[in-house]
């Protein structure tokens, strides 16, 4: 059992690692026949990873309701709208114009979801007043720098103080790009050694689920 | 003072809110229409969409959901009149399950406005899943990758795709992007193979991330945020949404900055001392 | 060297073919390439020397073309001339015209190739790509015949017959670098991961934030008041999730701030949002206190769980921030909108915070609203240095040393271009090409 | 006007008041919108995926045009929701194993290309530029070309772990910690704006749904709204 549950997909995971590695350097017709092909066969499994994923969360408000747990109404509200939007969207073909399952979209979740990033604005306002202090020279620095790039990238800080968008642009040019590329190239070099752990069966964690 | 500043800082924060909605509401209904200067990295897409020759196809992915409406969606109806003034033809796509609605009720509402025609001068391929296999799959082979568009349409039989066989054979992709999957994906796993050339959009917040790109030139131009957005209205002389939000954006950053100075001084009388700072 | 090949017009020397003894060559023969650069057309009066070879490095379906300059100036009109591109499947019938340009372009120092597959590129030839189309299909395998025209609508000139194979090969060697690069990254990772399997106690420096967790805990235990610690909101549930690796990273920086509270008899107290990491943390937690001889002082209640719930678990956190005024706060692992949230009311409450977190969206709130932050890579080396996990430990030091050579290779690239560019010598900047990125 | 886009307009006008009532404080009509929100997300998700991916790109081909081996895939997805089914739940680690391994292996050269190698290019360039006739100046241009240098090395200087900052490598990293707050600072700026344009479309839409033409929707409901949290407060008062 040993090799089924853990041999078998360290190996398929090793064997797929190099073969697609090794591919991006074999410009020959089958080798892109390959590529051509997995990838497609991958996009079929993200479907249904993306069942899986919204299983998950549909599983604990079952759970929820099922122990009548404080706000248990709350999940029957979300299991209603979830089934709605799912019937209108089976019966409609998943055509947004002009159909039930459109309107749905339209009206209950574009101004939902917009809304409810833009709450973000009021929390940046009231932590921009009572918690954001120039602590240390690092957090006046990049307070300093927030201030000049806010004021840079709007019309009316142009208009106050004109040539204040060439230094919005600046920053973002030189200093920012230097950074970020740091990072980058930092974060680039952790990702590919992730991956080399992961291809040669180092980094196990994606093998959990299910009992050993 | 000390207590004054003490009471000042621990003001209720719906105070604040209150402040920020009518920073935001007042300048939305008496706008000053003050001018905006349009950055390099905008125009240079602008002046690429206006290279390229008629015919041309613009791959656009809306590589958003609803959060990212309010900034994305001035840039594609702004990037769709310029390409549809053109005579460009236009593949929508979106990398984002929940961007389908908004990506097929942009595409046809300009498209209508322009009198184009699904199939013939544009059409949407609809949501790619698997990310970075969904651009591989349409730089390989783009009849693989969607064997039929949105509207089920079988790919072969669509008179705009005649002659695109993969992302190769494309004039210029643009990713107006939210997030991940997005710019990044189309540049590794497209523009890396595949050689189009690429420009990218992008909500405010992942704008900075991308500068590294532009100055290499992976991608050949940046729209960041609503005044991104802004910008190409003004390129395009084509006043929408950007330009209209544009005095409540002054107003609002400038209330912020007013907001971080009363910080900062009220809390040079609180500041405890005996704290050691670290770093 | 090879440059009497140039003359000959046949496929015979096509670069794919020389690429890998010329690799070696090149590397070690390099200034003597740049040496022979001006081998201009001195002989017969307009010799184009045409060329014909197929593309290296692609899946097949294209031609190169290229010829020397012919002396124009003997012409009447020499700016009046252009090229015209012909092919055949045969050496002598059907001649289809494939292009025509003026002769100011396609030159090939325009070519994007590096040196290790294309030699040296002289700026007296032209070079013409012929590749498949709708229109045009170049069958791998067959052999195709390729001649230049220079014309001014009444004169022409035309070259040799020329011939190739288009081919579809098995190696990129403009990817060679890259593909060395990984070669020995991947062998640096899997080196170190072993040596620190040997060996766990390498060399890593301590993280300052580390240090400030002795203050906060001391702080707490002389005020009286508990310690909050916050995992982020993480799940640990499935693959691929990007915030594995900064929930793993807060869980064991979790375990070296119990063991502080354990030994100095502080409260400590950890709200979660998933139940996996909670059940994960208590473990921790558990262990933490009895490592520092007090399991006496273990409460099970220490961990809680309040909700999944994004926005109703932020509104009890800081409902307890309010309530119980913790002296610390640590905000670690991954995080979202709710950061902004957590870090104002830390701070209104006058707790010393501490985060650390590689949601970049978020970091830079944490930096203006705490007293100290980890900075994405600094959590993942905080939690190295803690656990001395070799799998962590080893890619830590590997990825150490790629920065290094990096960095050396930036700094003395540039010198090198910068001396390059003031001898006016193009060849530091071709050398200097095994850095670059090739299609 | 037709009935659906003024019945729509009231909808989205009510649900955006639910939300933005968490403004107050956390309350019913807060945990309402979202998860109502929660639940046509999903039902969205599921939708499109249903049709894009399992119909247009397994059962249409699949079925309909005889690409028999699509079954591999599909198989392979059918293998990844065993996690559902505890006593086969390992099955799913095969289908996890598929695609993190053609995932890694793909994307191991195509970031080294595209993050490290053009990025490096991208840095190493000349600090002077060369003129015609042998002139050579230093120009504002190749300034930035030397600034970007020094805070591209010191950032990656600031993230080395296995080096102790003492002494030139101490200066340099605090150098490197500057660059990082002056682009933190930048996001910070990008993030502050991102937000406030969020909030402009959204009371963009409300001001528009406050028109005569919509029925004062936006009016007539943030009044509801109010009362409705009023009660709701009186509510929590009583024991």
């Amino acid at each position: 059992m040993v090799f089924w549950k853990r041999t078998l997909p360290v190996a398929i995971t090793f064997m797929l690692g190099i073969t697609f590695m090794l591919q991006y350097y074999v410009p020959h017709p089958a080798s892109e026949a390959l590529l051509r092909e997995v990838s497609v066969w991958n996009q079929i499994i993200a479907g249904f990873a993306v069942i899986l994923g919204v299983a998950s969360l549909l599983q604990s408000h079952a759970q929820k309701i099922k122990r009548k747990a404080p706000g248990w109404g709350y999940s029957v509200v979300m299991y209603a709208s979830m089934c709605s939007m799912l019937g209108f969207g089976i019966w409609s073909e998943g055509k947004g114009e002009g159909t039930a399952f459109g309107w749905l979209y339209t009206y209950t979740l574009v101004p939902l979801q917009a809304t409810m990033f833009s709450l973000l604005a009021f929390f940046v306002a009231s932590a921009a007043y009572r918690a954001f202090r120039a602590r240390s020279p690092q957090a006046t620095v990049l307070l300093l720098a927030a201030v000049l790039v806010m004021w840079g990238r709007v019309p009316l800080g142009e208009y106050l103080l004109p040539g204040i968008g060439q230094v919005s642009d600046w920053i973002m040019n030189i200093p920012n790009t230097a950074a970020q590329r740091g990072i980058l190239i930092g974060i680039s070099l952790g990702a590919i050694a992730t991956s080399i752990k992961i291809i040669c069966g180092i980094e196990r964690a994606h093998l959990g689920g299910g009992q050993e | 003072m000390h207590d004054l500043a003490r009471r000042l800082l621990g003001l209720d924060r719906r105070w604040i809110f209150l402040v920020i909605a009518f920073g935001t509401v007042l300048p939305l209904l008496y706008p000053l229409g003050l001018p905006i200067r349009v950055s390099p990295e905008v125009r240079k897409i602008y002046d690429y969409i206006e290279r390229l020759p008629p015919g041309g196809v613009l791959v656009l992915s809306f590589d958003f959901e609803p959060a990212g409406k309010p900034e994305l969606f001035p840039m594609a109806v702004a990037l769709l009149h310029h390409a549809f003034q053109n005579n460009l033809k236009i593949v929508g796509v979106t990398l984002w399950p929940a961007g389908t609605g908004l990506a097929e009720s942009i595409l046809s509402q300009v498209a209508q406005e322009h009198g184009k025609v699904r199939g013939i001068d544009y059409t949407f391929l609809g949501y790619a899943p698997g990310e970075a296999n969904a651009v591989i799959s349409m730089g390989q082979d783009l009849s693989a990758a969607f064997p039929a568009d949105h509207y089920g349409t079988k790919i072969t039989d669509l008179p705009i795709l005649q002659g695109i066989r993969s992302l190769r054979d494309v004039h210029y992709v643009i990713s107006l992007s939210v997030g991940f999957p997005g710019i990044d994906t189309w540049y590794v796993y497209g523009k890396e193979k595949y050689g189009f050339e690429l420009g990218g959009g992008c909500t405010a917040v992942s704008a900075p991330r991308f500068y590294p790109l532009l100055n290499t030139g992976q991608i050949n131009g940046l729209i960041g945020g609503l005044r991104g957005a802004a910008e190409y209205e003004v390129l395009l002389a084509r006043e929408g949404k950007a330009i209209a939000g544009m005095d409540a954006q002054s107003t609002t950053h400038f209330l912020i900055i007013v907001l971080l100075a009363l910080c900062n001084f009220f809390s040079v009388f609180t500041r405890q001392t005996g704290r050691t700072r670290y770093r | 060297m090879h440059g009497s090949s140039w003359g000959l017009g046949t496929s015979e020397g096509h670069p794919e073919e020389r690429g890998s003894s010329f690799i070696i060559f090149f590397l070690l023969f390099l200034p003597l390439c740049f040496l022979c650069l001006p081998v201009v057309a001195r002989e017969a009066p307009l010799e184009f020397n045409l060329e014909a070879f197929d593309m290296p490095g692609d899946g097949g379906g294209s031609i190169g073309l290229r010829w020397q300059f012919p002396p124009l100036a003997q012409l009447d009109h020499p700016s009046s001339y252009v090229y015209r591109i012909f092919m055949s499947a045969q050496q002598d019938g059907e001649w289809r015209q494939l292009a025509e340009f003026p002769t100011n372009t396609y030159y090939e120092s325009e070519v994007s190739s590096p040196w290790w597959v294309w030699g040296a590129k002289s700026p007296a030839r032209h070079f013409f790509q012929i590749k498949s189309n709708s229109d045009l299909q170049l069958a791998n395998g067959k052999l195709y015949f390729f001649k230049v025209v220079l014309t001014d609508g009444q004169h022409t000139v035309a070259s040799v017959v020329a011939s190739a194979v288009p081919q579809a090969n098995l190696f990129n060697w403009a990817k060679l670098n890259n593909l060395v690069f990984m070669l020995a990254f991947s062998a640096t990772v899997l080196l170190w991961i072993r040596r620190a399997r040997r060996n766990p106690h390498i060399f890593l420096r301590r993280i300052p934030g580390l240090d400030a967790v002795e203050e906060a805990v001391g702080r707490a235990t002389e005020m009286g008041r508990p310690i909050l610690y916050l995992t982020g909101s993480g799940e640990l549930g499935g693959s691929g999730d990007p915030s594995n690796l900064s929930t793993i990273a807060a869980t064991i920086i979790l375990g070296e701030v119990a063991k502080r509270t354990a030994s100095y008899g502080a409260a400590l107290q950890i709200p979660h949002r998933a139940a996996i990491v909670m059940a994960i943390c208590q473990e921790i937690v558990k262990e933490a206190y009895l490592a520092a001889g007090r399991p006496d002082t273990y409460k099970e209640d220490m961990n809680f769980f309040i909700t999944a719930d994004q926005f109703a678990y932020t509104a009890a956190v800081d409902g307890i921030m309010l309530r119980e005024r913790p002296a610390a706060n640590f905000f670690m692992g991954y995080y979202y909108a709710e950061s902004l949230l957590l870090a104002e009311t830390g701070a209104t409450t006058g707790a010393i915070q501490i985060a650390g977190t590689d949601a970049e969206h978020q970091l830079p709130f944490f930096i203006a609203a705490c007293d100290y932050t980890l900075i994405g890579e600094e959590l993942y080396a905080a939690s190295a240095y803690l656990s001395r996990e070799p799998t962590l430990v080893g890619p830590l030091r590997s990825q150490d040393i790629g920065k290094g050579f990096l960095l050396v290779a930036m700094v003395l690239g540039s010198l090198l271009m910068t001396i390059g560019e003031l001898l006016g010598t193009p060849v530091l900047r071709t050398a200097l090409e095994i850095f670059s990125d090739f299609k | 006007m037709n009935t659906e886009t003024l019945i729509g307009a009231w909808v989205a006008t009510g649900l955006s008041l639910f939300v933005y009532s968490f403004l107050y404080k956390d309350n019913p009509y807060f945990k309402l919108g979202e998860h109502i929100f929660v639940g046509v997300s999903l039902g969205y998700i599921l939708t499109i995926t249903y049709h894009e991916v399992i119909v247009k790109k397994l059962y249409v081909p699949l079925v309909e045009q005889g690409q028999w081996w699509l079954i591999i895939p599909a198989l392979l997805g059918l293998l990844l929701l065993t996690r559902f089914l505890p006593p086969i739940a390992w099955l799913s680690r095969i289908a996890f194993a598929f695609i993190l391994g053609v995932s890694s292996g793909v994307a191991i050269p195509r970031q080294l290309s595209s993050f490290i190698l053009q990025q490096v290019q991208g840095t190493i360039k000349p600090f002077v530029t060369a003129g015609d006739g042998g002139s050579v100046w230093v120009s504002p241009a190749t300034l930035n070309t030397l600034l970007l240098l020094v805070g591209v090395v010191s950032v990656l200087v600031y993230f080395f772990f296995s080096v102790e900052h003492s002494g030139a490598v101490r200066q340099v990293a605090r150098l490197g910690i500057y660059f990082l707050m002056v682009s933190f600072g930048a996001a910070f700026g990008y993030t502050v704006m991102a937000r406030m344009s969020l909030l402009i479309d959204r009371f963009d839409e409300l001001i528009l749904y406050a028109s005569p033409a919509y029925g004062y929707a936006t009016l007539v409901l943030l009044g509801a709204v109010v009362a409705g949290l009023i009660w709701w407060e009186r509510g929590q008062l009583r024991p």
